[in-house]
């Protein structure tokens, strides 16, 4: 069983979801799941922190992509952490940039946004 | 011209892909003709291909009703080391399709972007390569890529 | 009854040594079958065959008077997983021996010990295996071993 | 190319050798050219530190017991410190425990040989 690790967090509003180990089509729908609960609990400000993730293909996109319609839906919003420039590289080349915002750190993102 | 090829055979399941992502990374680093930054290109075109095999085989079960695993299917990795670059070609025994009649994405700015949870795995294969070919029947779909070891992929 | 095989061929060649320890380690950790002492076991299990298959090589290969390379042999890696056990068959085309032919090892405390700097593979993968089965001939060798999920070996 | 680190360093009379990663029949050939080096140098009083070895094989062992006979020929001694239970595994079922002396920590290496 390959590990995804999903640790939740509050700040100042925001449900901060960070994200550990490899986002594939093996550990995607429990990242989904977990969304979506949040989503049905409410939690319609949500930060997905990427910052422990070691790889992410378009399964994983497509999650985050579905749980940024799904807020939206819900007059929320979802922000992204991302540095790294492995992970940051597949959201630039698929577009997803510009769907996105992109954060450097958790601060950021709940203070921003 | 030197040629060596690591061979790999995994069961067509979710959880063989980071056993498949870790020999693909291994192998293209016995002969450090990659650096890192491919490398890593590698490990999401191979994860793109294998899923698409596997998300295939759901399908044809889907169709025939029973379990995945009960087809028994398999996914096939050659990787192939020569002195300039490294090829890795991937092999399933799905229902195959059309590489050449896939929808376009909508624009980054188009707002119905927002619809596409999928279709970025073949245009991240396109894009992450040197060179790519995609060869698919009803037998099964073959998927080869190329990344030249002189000439990076600038992002 | 469940069985997956997880199949591997590497050139037999002293830098894929890593990369197939990575692969069964791999493998038998997707179903974690085995605690990681037994998945240790199995690496050391499957360096020491794959090691004396390079080494067959290397014999082959000077007879003839050619760089192993040349030979373009590989080493077949068979790792079966079922829901008891862990079951890995590693086949060489080396010139094969006589595995029930081999010098026993002198006592440890003999002093002649000290003069024993090899043939300490096989001893190995027997001790550390709950069944190991040697096959060879001149076509090549066969090393089939079973890490059963429920017997750990003690030390 | 697979890494094999060698660090010399001196000890009281010692040359204390520690080697990382993993030894097999890939890196052995180095480890024992380093060996044979330093017996060449006159330096027969040896101990290899074995703490970060990450994976060993008979191939390995080979070497150790070669420098071994190799250092008593020329009247010096070896000594290893491993404290692994993966590694000292292989030892334990070659038998070799019984032919080398194996310390917890160069201190006890070089203090007690
Ligand atoms: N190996 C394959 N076998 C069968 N169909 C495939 C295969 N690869 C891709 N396809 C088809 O092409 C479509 C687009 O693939 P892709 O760009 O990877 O996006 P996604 O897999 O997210 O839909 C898939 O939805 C599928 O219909
Ligand atoms: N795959 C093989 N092909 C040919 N000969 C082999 C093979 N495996 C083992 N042998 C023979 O058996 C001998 C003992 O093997 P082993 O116990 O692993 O010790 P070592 O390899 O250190 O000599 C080898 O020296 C070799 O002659």
């Amino acid at each position: 069983m390959i590990e995804l690790g999903l640790e939740l967090t509050e700040r100042d509003g925001w449900a901060v979801l960070a994200v550990s180990g490899e986002v594939d089509v093996a550990t995607a729908p429990r990242l989904r799941e977990r969304l979506v609960g949040l989503v049905g609990e409410g939690r319609t400000r949500i930060v997905v922190d990427l910052e422990k993730v070691d790889f992410i293909d378009s399964t994983g996109l497509g999650v985050l992509v579905g749980a940024l319609k799904r807020v939206r839906t819900n007059e929320g919003d979802l922000a992204l952490v991302c540095t790294g420039p492995r992970i940051l590289k597949v959201f630039e080349i698929t577009g997803l940039t510009k769907v996105f915002a992109i954060h450097r750190s958790v601060d950021e993102a709940t203070v921003s946004a | 011209m030197k040629d060596e090829v690591v061979h790999l055979r995994v069961p067509a399941q979710p959880e063989y892909l980071a056993l498949v992502r870790m020999v693909i990374a291994g192998t293209a680093r016995i002969d450090p003709l990659l650096d890192d930054e491919r490398v890593d290109d590698l490990r999401v075109i191979v994860s793109e291909a294998c899923t698409n095999a596997i998300e295939a085989l759901r399908v044809r079960a889907d169709d025939q009703g029973i379990d995945p695993a009960a087809l028994d299917s398999t996914i096939a990795i050659e990787c192939h080391l020569s002195s300039s670059r490294v090829e890795v070609i991937i092999a399933d025994e799905g229902g195959g399709f059309d590489p050449d009649d896939l929808d376009a994405l909508p624009a980054v700015t188009d707002p119905s972007r927002l619809r596409i949870e999928r279709g970025l795995g073949i245009p991240l294969i396109r894009a992450l390569s040197d060179e790519a070919e995609i060869t698919s029947g009803p037998e099964g779909t073959r998927v080869r890529v190329v990344l030249d070891a002189e000439a990076p992929v600038s992002t």
